[in-house]
Parts: structure tokens; C-alpha cells; sequence
């Protein structure tokens, strides 16, 4: 018997079944071990899950050998493997760094529950994005969602419980209407999993209820993506959560929904259905322009860091959509490399600044004043995810932007490539003021003396920080991927 | 509490033992009729819940100490689980049943006991564990 | 490994040990000289392969397909390097004393980003293709950022932020946007003699796609996007030399050569009236940054403006688009280096000895630091353009290619401002030798500085007079001795199919 | 008569939502919400389907009912006396989204048609004419829970699992001396 | 006319559980009280159940669990089951809910004792003017501004 026909199966059921048996550990070091040890192992599942799919194409893995419609399968395409190596790539990368800085941030007691979450935060993303049935996306979307709000409500002072709260009503809110939007698919097919659906769905083109569907399913999606204007839960939520969970959810949540939408628009209702009728693609491309502007002009001003790099996230969703409202494979190909290149980025920014809160017990940037000659390392590596941030050259943001401007190039819509550069401008701003205050000005008087974080954070984080260089310098594996996800999407979709 | 309450202390007492063995009842019925793990689970909570508001929470949790509870919340989906990857370390699936025994259909029937075994053990104990933070939260 | 790569590496490797020699003054500076003996070593060494028509390449990584680091010396890019690396060495000499008489902090960030910014300017000097260029041009950006705010004051904040704000708005929001279209529309980025737009881009686009690139080529300081120099004087004297003479603005107007010989092919572009815009930009921004300069009592500040208006030298000749006139505007690179640094050393010397800033306060200092008012007069002799100094043969050149292809707009742009460089540059060399020193404490300009009394000082640290020496002799040597540089840029036009 | 039925509990429905919507008292809306989850319980039973509406009775009804009443008991049981402002934007999103729908399920198949395509998907032929023989329990409903899409229950079982996770890391108490004096038992130990 | 009829007839049952999900939802957004938008969201939520309940349901049909003793014995008489698939879903989802609301609950709890208050426009207050404070806590003069003699 060999496992390797169960890598699937394996790539969500071991954390979901770690997340038990974390509860059993207890011992806080003994729990992040054991998580970390999983979030490891589920990086080389999904490795070899990718290499799978290279080889061999995209397959399926029926859970209880029940066939396709009946019973739910695992669809494991270019994309999803994709997905899941982030997912769980930026998972091991986060734990690494978590032991220490979780101490500091989190009361003893409840540290082995936090793992416990993290887990469980993990296995919903994973499921979500390997799923092939569009209701089960549903209940691993809620456990994702109901670990992180009570990973987000650990965070600090009592804003972090009303972050949680928001999260959790405006979230639900998207889950219920992506479950009606399911649900009225399902009345006009009776059927569940997705390649089913986009198999009978066509026969149902035409039907205003099937425009509802898209259109709740849409809504309710976007909510939990946080895209402009549905984003009011993300800057509370990612500023007040631990640093840990911040990095965590700003590399990976909010990429899975990016995910589910695309899954959803471009395999069950196909691609032409978002151009035609309802003009789905046009309202994605203004919304993400209106996030990628306003997302950036309002990190500029906020005094507490983690808050600007959540309104960045804001803006980063920005282009991450409007590469996939493109409705290109080059575009397509650009928002899913945008994908990678910020979850390294954003998970190199935030864990930097955790490790400057380990130290300093704040990230406001005033407290901040020439704490880069305190801890030059750790503002070393803000300054590269920051560099990667803006897009500059031999950063893995530099990438992005390239390709992002190229597909609006190819596409006709040079106005688009204008805009980009122009948001991306801002970023400039919000980056450089950090840069400013932690190199430029002189520590404020009184201010405690602080030391540099320990290796224990740092090694991680520079890990973080060169593979934004890496990225920058060699994209054969990471375009690669992503152009290969996003031909594979087109061909399936008869568009390529 | 209602120690005051000589007479819903009696009714709720002889109340509390035929709540569980509907609960049983619904556990192992659900087959043939409605009910199953989950909703025996909430029944067999209600019986605990009933007992903690009778005799107050903390005599409950005597009863049902929450290290127990943690184990049991954790037990029902390990059983679950393991009922899957048990299907995978006998050659089938993950959640493959036939597998469990030589017929296909026994090994459904041992298959759905024992993973509607463990939806019952994870509800009930969560549930109790809900009503027991939320009460005990003074 | 490639040569071409030692040469990045080296001012790299010079960067490292200046940071592990952090606490040896001596050793610190002894690294700085030796790495920059290499530098020059190795690319001058270089020098006559690429007189005799040799290439020397070197790729380095794919970025994307079609995309890579790459590098390739051809004539322009020869004669920039030679000019970097050679005036790096100096500067480096003139900052020793320069940094040490201020008694200024942090001095092995100084050296270790000087060092960076050099391997930068190699990188850009010898880009193979306008990735490549483009990715050095910023590296240059970011490495200069600390040293044009070295002071950490709230004033060199503020003139770090317009510094960095004007030069990556431009250079991500104009150059990026001109790069990516351009590969878009050819396929390749690759700096090629002739030209690579060829038939892809035609009849107006060609004059968006230039303004795209001349205005994202922001250290070109065209106006109105100039404004980040005269801010980044804030920067101590040797940062203002390397901004003006060896690196930064000599990267912004090599590129714009660059991408007028290589990218659009000059003949290309005499032949689209739509580029046309380009010489009158560039010629009201030599005339305007005259007359602004004309108006500066601070020192650096007339000088920084004089610097805007020689820049726009460079692009004006470069749009003549005569190949006579091109010549010229690759000689007043290293011209204008010469001739700048020597005025900017003369400038920070004074600070250095005398701490004095202001033009109105120079009056009889020539007689107590001759050597460098000597220079002083040499340098701004080149910027005017009098002979026997290397300022008069680029302008020459440029005269002689307008003259050919009958510009007289640009023919009458040189020589109003030739005038107007006169007349703002003979007062203070006039000045300096000729009027008598004003009594001490007299205005408001002269002050102690850390209870020194520098009313009866003599010249600057022998380091930095000896550097400014040099570069005046240099100012004057390059004229006598045009035979490389002139074939040099004789080879970049000849190479034109 | 199931319409009249229907129709009656529709109305007690909505009656019991407004009331909801508008009353003051905390404690009144959650007794009027298990109210209405034991109304939907009794609509499910109505529409044929038991096992949601035991279900709906116990969680909807039972536990949901308990665990408000016991945060109303920790957080107090009455609301601010809603300001008489108009919510215009929530009412007009509310219509929006209202509206929206009802022109979705225009186009649905009539309410309890034989043959929409919910019945006669093959999904659903596959469950009622297979599963006797491929399972053997007559419940169609266990069947297709636990085996066909156990994989969902698995799923449905690890949420009851994250919420006694959250909420034990929300309200767990850590081990503390209570008022009296002795060392309460910790939730989290 | 009788067409209108027919619609109305047909879709009843959609529209009415439409109107009760708008309730819940308004209750959502519009409510000031922590608790009483976890109270419609499970308005919102119970009422979504009905129209998944409604679209499985079949006039005349039965309850999903087979009639005939053997259960193998099927195909038998043309018996007409309500779908079994919408209750599994709708199992599921009932319980998602529950587990959403003691989650929302315990956070409403925590929220209450640490700001004293569940209505959502005073805390927005309270935090308001922490805010505030913490913009006058930073705001003081840097010690290089005083340096530099710019006291703001």
C-alpha cells in the first residue's frame, strides 16, 4: 500500500486531524512544534501534489470512492496545486517564526488553543481550495472562518474583540449569501460539484436566476476578499490580530477567496458568462481600481503600521483582481503570480513588524523614531518587503507589476498600465515615511532602549526577505506556475 | 440555583436518565428514522445542562470535569477522522466504508456507527462545553 | 567569472570590507582608496578592446524570458565608465578630508553606500539591454537616498523626500510605463545601433514614447522635474559631487543618449517631426536654469542650478540629432563631470576651511585659499566654455552638428547661455581674487561654528586640495588630450548602420 | 390543508420576525427567536423533512436558546432604546438585495413541482432508487449525511469542534482564585 | 389574470421566505445591539434553510426514508420522496449556525465586560477617543523638533 495516491486526501486531513490532538498537547512549545511540524509536512504534500499535476495532468480524488456527482471529490488542477503550495508554504514560513513572538503576545494558557486554531485555519483554506463541490467549499470556508475570528479576537486590547466581532457578522453575511447563491444554482441543475455544474449549467444560460446566483455568490465572495467597498472588516481585523495571525491570514485567507471567485467564474459559470449579460468583468475591474487607490491613499495616514499594511492589502487585493477582470490569460497569469509575490511580501512586512513589537511592544510609527539602529536586521527586512512592495526592480513585486502592466498592454487598455504605475506611487509613500522615521530620525527621549529581535524570529524573517529577492531575480518557477495555472484555467475553459 | 426547588429537583432528576436513553434511542435510530449524531449529541447535552442548572454548574462540571470534555470534544472527531484513514490504510479511500468489512454493505453499516459515534461524542461534549464557559463565566 | 561582472562586483566587495573595517578609520578609508585603484584598474584596462571594436558581454540571470540582466560595453557606455570610475577614486580622496574636517557621523554608511552607488552607476554604464539600465538606475536611486540625507536632520529629511519622490515617480510612473511598451510592442529591450522601434512604433506615438522616456529619465533634470536636485543639496559636499559629476546626473543624460542612439536610432528620429518638442524643452530649460542660477546666493544652489542647465546640454545636443552634435553630447559628459566636480570640491573645501556658503561672502578669499578659488576659476572657465578647457570642445561639437543640420534655435540657445554662464559665474571668481575680505562678523552669514574660530583659516585639508587640483588639471588635460573620448563617441555614431 | 398550514405558520413567521426587528426587551427577542426557529422547525416538518426540523428544534430552539439566555444573563438583558433613526441605507440595501432575489426565483420551477430539476437530477435519482441497495438503511437522509457526503459531516463535525475551541479560548477561564478564596478549576488546564 | 394567480401560487412559498430573510438581514445592518444582530443574522440564516427546504420539497411527497421493509427493494411503488440532499445540506448548515452564534456570543460576553457596553455606537465612541488620546500621546513635540526650535 502507498500513500501516494492519498497525497490529496492527506494534504487537508492531516491538519484537520492535528488539530484534535493539539488540543490534546497542551504544553505551549510542545504544540507549536507539533504545528509546525504539520505545517511542514503539509508543504511537501502539496510540492508533491504539484508535481503530480505536472506530470500526470489534473486529477480527481473521490473521498469515500463514492463517483463524482454523488459523493464529493477532491479536483486537484494547475491552479489548486498552485494554491496549495502558498497556502501551505506561507503556513510552515509563519509557524516558524511564531514560537516566541506567540509567547509575547499571548497569555500562556491559551497558546496550545491558538495552535489549535491555527490548524484548523489551515485545514479550512486547504479545503476550500482543493474541494471540487461547491457546498463543501462552504463548510471549510467556515472553518477557516471561525478559527481566524477567534485567532483575530486573541490579538491585542479589546479592539481586537470588536475587530473579531465585525469579521464575524460581515463574514457570515458572505457565507450566507454565497450558500443562497449556491443554493439557487443547485435549483436549477441539482447538483453540487463544480465540473458537473459547468457541465449544466449552459442549459440554464439565460435564466435571471442564474444571474442572481452569480451575483450573490459574487457579493458574498468579495466579502470575504475584502474588496473595495465590502473591505471594512480587514483593517481592524489584520491590525488588532497578533502579529503571527496577521501575516498568516494577509498572505493566504484573503488569496483563497481571490481563488474561490475564480474557480467560480471561470470554471462553473465560464468566462464568456462574466462578459456577456451582466457585465460582472467591468464592475470587478472599477472596483479594483477604486481598491488599489483608495486601499493605498489611506495607509498613507495611518500612525499604526500593521493598519497600513492592512489598507495596502486593501490595494494589493486591487490588483489582484484587476488582473483576473481582465479576463486574459496573461492577465489571469499576473494577478495569480501578484498572488505569490504579495503573500511573500505582505507575510515579510508583518512578521517583521511582530518581531519589532516582540521588542517594542508597539508599531506605531512615532514609537518606531531610529529604531532601525536598534534593530537593524528587522528593519533591514521591512525595507525589502517594502521595496517589493512598491515594485522595485529585482524584488518579487517588481514582477508583478510588470506582467500586471504587460497584460493591460496586450489587452489594449494602456490607461489601465497608467493607472497602475500611478497607484503604485502611493505605495512609495507609505513605505518610504517608515523608512524615514526608523532610519532618519533620532530615538524619542525616554524611549526604552531596545535590542535587536532574536534569531529565532529573524531567521525566518530573512528567509521571507530573500525569497522576495529570489523571486525578483528568478521567476521560472513562480510565472512559471502561474502561467501554467492560468493556461490550464483558459484551456479547460475552451478559451485558450 | 434552585436548591430552593424541592420539587424540580425531583422531576428534573427523574427527568435527566429517560433524556439520555433518548438520546441513545435517536444515536442509533437515526438509521431508520430521523435523528443521528448530531441530534442525540444536542439531547445528551440537554441532560447535562438540565442537571447543571438544577444543581449548579460547578457540581456539573464535578460531574463532567472540563479536561474530560476537552478529550471527548477532540475524541469524536479523531473517531471520525480515523474511521477515514482507516479506509485508506485498508486499500480504499479516505471515508471509504465498504472497505471496513469483507461485505461492502456491513462495512457501510460500521461506518456510519462509527462516525455518526463520533458526531454524537464531539456535540454533545462541545455543547456542554459551551453552556459550561458560558455559565461558569461569573 | 566574466570581467564585466568582476567590475560590478568589485566596489561590492569594497562595500563589505568598509563595513567590517567599521571602527579603523584608516583601514575604512584605506579600502575605499584600494577598491576604487581596482575599479579604475580594471575598467580602463578595458578601454582599448573596446577602442579596437571589441564588445565584451557578460548575461547574468533571465528575469523573464526575453528579460535579463545583461551587460555589453560599447563606446558611450565605455567613456561614462572611465569618467565614473576616475572621478571615483578622487572623490573618494576629497571625502576623506571632507568628512573628517566636518567632523561628521556615520562615515561608514558614507563610504559603504558610496561604494554601492558606484557598482550602480558601473551597472547602468554598462547595461546591455533597458531592463538591465533600468534596474541600476534605480538601484542608483536607492543607494543615494542615504547619502543625500546623511545629516538625519529634519531639513535633509524633507530634501531626501523631494530627492526619492521626483526620481522614482518618474522613473516607475514614465520610464517603466516606456519600457513596457516598448518591449510590448518590439520584443526586446536590447540597446541595439540603429534603433529597435523600427516600424513598430510610428507617427505621434513616437513623440509620447519620447516624452515618456525623457521625462522618466527624471536625473536627466529636465524642467520641470528638476526640482529634486537643488533639494538634495542638503547632502554634504562629496555626495553633491558624486550627484553632479560622477554618478547620478551623468547616469540620467548617458540614458537619455542611450535611448536616443540605441532605442529610437537617431535617424529614425530626425525623421518624425513629433519628436521635435524634445530640443525646445531642453533648450528653455538651459536658458530658465541659467537665469534661476543667476539669482543664488548660496553657493551649491547656484551651482546645483548650473548643473540643470549643463544637463540640458546634453539632451539638447542629443536632440539635434546631428551626429556631430551627438559627439558632443557624449564629450560633455565627461566634461561636465570634470569641470563640476572641480567647482563643487572649490565649494566644499570653502565650507571646510572657512564655513562660508554663500556667494556674497567669498569676497578676497582667493587670497587665502588660492589653490582653490585657482580651481575654481578653471572649473567654471569649462562651464562657460573657454578654451584651453574641456567645456569648449563638447560645445564645439555641438555647434558644428546644429550648424550642420541648421538648428539655430540651438545654435542661439548656446550662445545666449554661454553668456549667461558668464555672467553667473566671472562675478564670484572676480570676487575672490579681486575684492578685499570683508571684516569679520560684519553680516549675518559668518558665524562660529563649535566654538572655532575659522576667521583666520588658510585652505582645506591637504586631501582635498590635492583632489581639486587634480580635477582642474584634469579640466584642462581633456582638452588637449580629446583622442579617446572623441573616438569614442566617433565610434557610437559610426556604429549606426 | 398543508397549504393552510403552510400559510399559517408563514404568517406567525413573519409576525414573530417583526416583533423581533421592533422590540426593546433582549430577553423577549431571544424567547421570540427560539419562538421562531420552533415555527420553522414545524414548517420543515410540514415540507417533509423531519430530520431538519428535529434538528432545527434542538439547535434552533434548545441550544441557541440557552446559550443567549446565558450571555444575556453575563451581559444584561436589556438594548438602548433604538434611536428613531431611519436607517435608510440599510433599508435600501435590504430592498435591494430583497428585490434581487424574488426576480431570481422568478424563474424557478413552481414551489413542490415533481419535476424540477432538483428531482430529477441524477444526484437525487441515484439517492432514492440506489441507496437501499448500495447502503441498506432506509434513511435516505443518514445515508447520504454519513456516506455519500460524509466528507461534509466530517467537515460539519470539525465547526462544532472550532467553536468549543474559540469560545473555550474566548471565555476559558485560566486558573485564578475565585471570590472565597479557593482555586477554581481552570477551563484551560 | 389567472396567469398572475398561477405565478403567485407558484412562488408564495420563495417569496414569503424572501421577505424573512430581508428581516434578518435588516436587523443585521440596521441594529445597534451586539446581541440583537446575532439574533437576525439567525433570522437571516434560519430563513435561507426554508429556501433550500422549499426547493428540495415536492408536493404530495414523503418524507425521505424507504418505505419498504427491505430496503433493496426498491425500485417499488411510485413513491415520491422529498430530496434527501437539501435536508443534508441544510443539516449542515444548521449547525455551521450554531456554531457561528456561541462564537459571536462569547465575543459579544468579552466585548460587554471590557467596554461595558453591547451597543455599537458607543463603543465606536469609546474608541474614538482612544484615538483621540493616543494622537495627543504622540503628538508631543519630538525632542529633535525642540532641538531645532520648531515647538508645534
Amino acid at each position: 500500500m502507498t500513500l501516494l495516491p492519498h497525497l490529496a486526501a492527506l494534504q487537508v486531513v492531516i491538519p484537520l486531524l492535528a488539530a484534535p490532538i493539539c488540543i490534546m498537547l497542551r504544553r505551549p512549545g510542545l504544540a507549536w512544534g507539533f504545528a509546525t511540524l504539520v505545517s511542514l509536512t503539509d508543504f511537501v504534500i502539496s510540492l508533491g501534489l504539484l508535481w503530480q499535476v505536472q506530470t500526470d495532468g489534473p486529477f480527481s480524488y473521490a473521498i469515500g470512492n463514492w463517483a463524482a456527482p454523488w459523493g464529493i471529490e477532491y479536483r486537484v488542477d494547475a491552479l489548486a496545486a498552485y494554491m496549495l503550495v502558498i497556502i501551505s508554504a506561507m503556513g510552515a514560513a509563519v509557524m516558524l517564526f511564531a514560537r516566541r513572538s506567540i509567547e509575547a503576545e499571548i497569555e500562556h494558557a491559551r497558546i496550545y488553543l491558538f495552535y489549535t486554531c491555527y490548524l484548523l485555519c489551515l485545514t479550512g483554506l486547504l479545503g476550500m481550495v482543493i474541494t471540487g463541490d461547491a457546498f463543501n467549499l462552504f463548510v471549510f470556508l467556515e472553518i477557516s472562518a471561525l478559527s481566524s475570528y477567534a485567532m483575530i479576537a486573541l490579538g491585542r486590547g479589546r479592539r481586537a474583540l470588536t475587530a473579531a466581532y465585525h469579521y464575524l457578522i460581515l463574514g457570515t453575511v458572505g457565507a450566507t449569501f454565497y450558500v443562497i447563491g449556491v443554493g439557487l444554482v443547485y435549483s436549477l441543475t441539482g447538483t453540487l460539484n463544480m465540473a458537473d455544474l459547468s457541465r449544466l449549467l449552459p442549459q440554464a444560460a439565460g435564466y435571471r436566476t442564474l444571474e442572481v446566483a452569480l451575483a450573490f455568490i459574487t457579493v458574498g465572495v468579495a466579502l470575504k476578499l475584502a474588496l473595495f467597498p465590502l473591505h471594512k472588516w480587514l483593517p481592524d481585523a489584520y491590525s488588532y490580530a497578533p502579529s503571527v495571525v496577521s501575516a498568516f491570514l494577509a498572505s493566504t485567507a484573503t488569496k483563497v477567496a481571490l481563488y474561490v471567485l475564480i474557480r467560480l467564474f471561470f470554471t462553473v459559470f465560464g468566462a464568456s458568462y462574466l462578459t456577456e449579460g451582466i457585465p460582472v468583468a467591468e464592475v470587478l475591474l472599477v472596483t479594483a481600481i477604486a481598491a488599489m487607490f483608495s486601499g493605498s491613499a489611506v495607509a498613507i495616514w495611518q500612525a499604526d503600521l500593521k493598519r497600513s499594511l492592512a489598507y495596502s492589502s486593501v490595494a494589493q487585493i486591487g490588483y489582484m483582481v484587476l488582473g483576473v477582470a481582465l479576463i486574459s490569460a496573461a492577465g489571469m497569469a499576473a494577478g495569480l503570480l501578484h498572488l505569490f509575490n504579495h503573500a511573500l511580501m505582505k507575510a515579510c512586512l508583518f512578521l517583521a513588524l511582530g518581531a519589532v513589537f516582540y521588542r517594542l511592544k508597539s508599531v506605531n510609527i512615532r514609537d518606531m523614531e531610529g529604531i532601525a539602529r536598534q534593530m537593524p536586521l528587522t528593519m533591514g527586512a521591512f525595507v525589502v518587503g517594502g521595496l517589493s512592495l512598491i515594485g522595485v526592480p529585482l524584488t518579487a513585486g517588481f514582477i508583478s507589476k510588470w506582467y500586471l502592466m504587460l497584460a493591460s498592454f496586450q489587452d489594449g487598455r494602456w490607461w489601465l498600465a497608467v493607472l497602475i504605475v500611478l497607484s503604485s506611487l502611493l505605495a512609495v509613500v507609505y513605505v518610504w515615511r517608515v523608512v524615514e522615521a526608523a532610519y532618519l530620525r533620532p530615538r524619542p527621549h525616554g524611549a526604552p532602549a531596545v535590542r535587536e529581535a532574536p534569531m529565532s524570529l529573524l531567521a525566518p524573517l530573512w528567509g521571507l526577505a530573500l525569497a522576495n529577492i529570489w523571486f525578483g531575480l528568478d521567476t521560472s518557477y513562480s510565472y512559471g506556475a502561474a502561467q501554467w495555472a492560468a493556461e490550464a484555467l483558459f484551456r479547460a475553459g475552451g478559451l485558450l | 440555583m434552585m436548591h430552593r426547588h424541592p420539587i424540580l429537583r425531583a422531576v428534573s432528576k427523574l427527568l435527566i436518565a429517560p433524556i439520555m436513553l433518548f438520546a441513545l434511542y435517536v444515536q442509533f435510530h437515526g438509521d431508520y428514522g430521523p435523528g443521528g449524531g448530531f441530534q442525540a449529541g444536542v439531547i445528551l447535552a440537554v441532560a447535562f445542562i438540565l442537571y447543571a442548572l438544577m444543581f449548579g454548574v460547578e457540581t456539573a462540571r464535578r460531574v463532567a470535569p472540563m479536561w474530560m470534555l476537552r478529550f471527548l470534544t477532540a475524541f469524536g472527531v479523531l473517531l471520525y477522522g480515523g474511521t477515514g484513514v482507516v479506509g485508506i490504510l485498508l486499500g480504499g479511500a479516505f471515508l471509504d466504508y465498504n472497505v471496513l468489512a469483507a461485505d461492502p454493505k456491513a462495512g457501510q453499516h460500521i461506518g456510519i456507527l462509527l462516525v455518526e459515534g463520533g458526531v454524537g461524542i464531539t456535540v454533545a461534549s462541545v455543547m456542554i462545553v459551551l453552556f459550561f464557559t458560558f455559565a461558569g463565566r461569573k | 567569472m566574466n570581467p564585466l561582472l568582476w567590475m560590478l562586483v568589485t566596489p561590492l566587495i569594497g562595500g563589505v570590507g568598509i563595513l567590517l573595517a567599521n571602527r579603523q578609520p584608516n583601514a575604512r578609508e584605506g579600502v575605499t582608496i584600494l577598491t576604487a585603484a581596482a575599479l579604475i584598474w580594471q575598467v580602463w584596462g578595458l578601454a582599448p578592446e573596446v577602442l579596437a571594436g571589441g564588445r565584451p558581454e557578460a548575461s547574468f540571470f533571465e528575469i523573464v524570458p526575453g528579460i535579463e540582466l545583461a551587460f555589453r560595453v560599447e563606446p558611450l557606455g565605455m567613456l561614462f565608465a572611465l569618467v565614473a570610475s576616475g572621478l571615483w577614486i578622487i572623490a573618494s580622496a576629497y571625502s576623506i578630508g571632507y568628512m573628517r574636517g566636518n567632523h561628521e557621523k556615520h562615515q561608514t554608511r558614507f563610504y559603504l553606500f558610496f561604494a554601492v552607488s558606484i557598482a550602480a552607476t558601473i551597472g547602468v554604464a554598462f547595461s546591455a539591454n533597458l531592463f538591465t539600465l533600468f534596474v541600476f538606475y534605480e538601484a542608483l536611486t536607492l543607494a543615494t537616498y542615504p547619502l543625500v540625507t546623511h545629516a538625519g536632520s529634519a531639513k535633509a529629511r524633507q530634501g531626501g523626500r523631494t530627492y526619492l519622490g521626483i526620481l522614482i515617480a518618474t522613473s516607475i510612473g514614465l520610464l517603466l510605463t516606456a519600457i513596457i511598451w516598448t518591449w510590448w510592442a518590439t520584443g526586446t529591450t536590447e540597446f541595439t545601433p540603429g534603433g529597435i522601434l523600427g516600424q513598430e512604433i510610428v507617427g505621434p506615438e513616437v513623440g509620447l514614447l519620447l516624452f515618456l522616456f525623457m521625462f522618466g529619465i527624471g536625473k536627466a533634470a529636465l524642467m520641470p522635474i528638476h526640482r529634486w536636485l537643488p533639494a538634495a543639496m542638503v547632502a554634504p559636499t562629496p555626495v553633491s559631487a558624486l550627484l553632479h559629476a560622477v554618478a547620478v546626473v551623468k547616469a540620467g543624460v548617458f540614458s537619455v543618449i542611450k535611448v536616443i542612439v540605441y532605442v529610437f536610432g537617431w535617424e529614425n528620429l530626425a525623421a518624425t517631426p513629433s519628436a521635435e518638442w524634445l530640443l525646445y524643452v531642453a533648450g528653455g530649460t538651459i536658458v530658465v536654469a541659467s537665469l534661476i542660477a543667476m539669482r543664488q546666493d548660496n553657493l551649491k544652489r547656484r551651482l546645483a542650478y548650473s548643473t540643470v542647465s549643463q544637463l540640458s546640454y546634453v539632451t539638447m545636443a542629443a536632440a539635434i540629432l546631428a551626429p556631430l552634435s551627438l559627439v558632443g553630447a557624449a564629450l560633455h559628459i565627461a566634461a561636465h563631470a570634470l569641470g563640476k566636480i572641480t567647482l563643487f570640491f572649490a565649494a566644499g573645501a570653502i565650507h571646510t576651511a572657512a564655513h562660508k556658503d554663500y556667494v556674497s561672502q567669498l569676497d578676497g578669499i582667493g587670497r587665502r585659499m588660492p589653490w582653490t578659488m585657482g580651481a575654481f576659476a578653471v572649473g567654471a572657465l569649462s562651464m562657460i566654455g573657454v578654451p584651453p578647457t574641456a567645456g569648449f570642445i563638447s560645445k564645439w561639437y555641438m555647434l558644428l552638428g546644429a550648424y550642420d543640420v541648421q538648428a539655430w534655435f540651438a545654435v542661439g540657445v548656446i550662445t545666449l547661455s554661454t553668456l549667461l554662464n558668464a555672467a553667473y559665474f566671472l562675478p564670484i571668481v572676480y570676487a575672490a581674487f579681486f575684492k578685499p575680505e570683508k571684516p569679520v562678523h560684519a553680516d549675518g552669514h559668518a558665524h562660529t561654528h563649535h566654538n572655532h574660530d575659522y576667521s583666520n583659516h588658510g585652505e582645506a585639508p591637504w586631501p582635498s586640495v590635492v583632489a581639486l587640483t587634480l580635477t582642474a588639471a584634469g579640466t584642462v588635460a581633456l582638452f588637449f588630450f580629446a583622442e579617446m573620448p572623441l573616438d569614442l563617441a566617433r565610434q557610437m555614431i559610426e556604429a549606426t548602420p | 390543508m398543508t397549504l393552510v398550514i403552510d400559510v399559517f405558520l408563514f404568517l406567525f413567521l413573519m409576525i414573530t420576525a417583526v416583533a423581533m426587528a421592533r422590540m426593546n426587551s433582549l430577553f423577549g427577542v431571544v424567547m421570540m427567536s427560539g419562538i421562531y426557529s420552533l415555527l420553522s422547525a414545524a414548517l420543515f416538518m410540514v415540507m417533509d423533512a423531519p430530520d431538519v426540523a428535529f434538528t432545527e428544534a434542538a439547535v434552533g430552539a434548545g441550544i441557541s436558546t440557552v446559550l443567549m439566555l446565558g450571555t444575556l444573563a453575563l451581559v444584561g438583558r436589556v438594548q438602548k432604546p433604538a434611536l428613531r433613526r431611519h436607517h435608510f441605507a440599510a433599508l435600501g440595501i435590504v430592498i435591494v438585495t430583497g428585490i434581487a432575489l424574488a426576480y431570481g426565483t422568478y424563474d424557478l420551477p413552481a414551489f413542490g413541482d415533481a419535476d424540477n430539476p432538483v428531482q430529477t437530477s441524477t444526484v437525487t435519482e441515484r439517492y432514492v432508487d440506489v441507496s437501499g441497495r448500495e447502503i441498506g438503511i432506509p434513511n435516505i437522509v443518514t445515508s447520504v449525511l454519513a456516506s455519500y457526503r460524509g466528507y461534509d459531516t466530517l467537515g460539519e463535525t470539525v465547526v462544532v469542534f472550532t467553536a468549543a475551541v474559540a469560545v473555550l479560548v474566548l471565555l476559558g477561564r485560566a486558573r485564578r482564585r475565585g471570590v472565597t478564596g479557593e482555586e477554581r478549576e481552570s477551563d484551560l488546564q | 389574470m389567472d396567469n398572475l394567480l398561477q405565478i403567485i401560487i407558484d412562488h408564495y412559498n420563495y417569496w414569503i421566505v424572501i421577505i424573512l430573510m430581508m428581516i434578518g438581514f435588516y436587523v443585521v445592518i440596521a441594529r445597534g445591539n451586539l446581541v440583537k444582530k446575532l439574533v437576525g443574522l439567525n433570522i437571516f440564516q434560519t430563513s435561507v434553510f426554508l429556501l433550500y427546504i422549499s426547493v428540495g420539497n415536492v408536493m404530495g411527497g414523503t418524507a425521505p426514508i424507504l418505505v419498504s421493509e427491505a430496503a433493496e427493494a426498491r425500485p417499488d411503488a411510485q413513491v415520491l420522496y422529498t430530496n434527501p440532499l437539501t435536508s443534508v445540506l441544510i443539516l449542515t448548515a444548521i449547525v455551521v449556525g450554531v456554531a457561528t452564534t456561541s462564537l459571536g456570543l462569547a465575543l459579544v460576553v468579552r466585548i460587554k465586560e471590557s467596554y461595558g457596553t453591547m451597543e455599537e455606537d458607543e463603543i465606536i465612541d469609546m474608541d474614538q477617543a482612544e484615538d483621540k488620546a493616543e494622537r495627543d500621546r504622540l503628538r508631543g513635540p519630538t525632542p529633535e523638533e525642540i532641538a531645532e526650535g520648531h515647538p508645534s
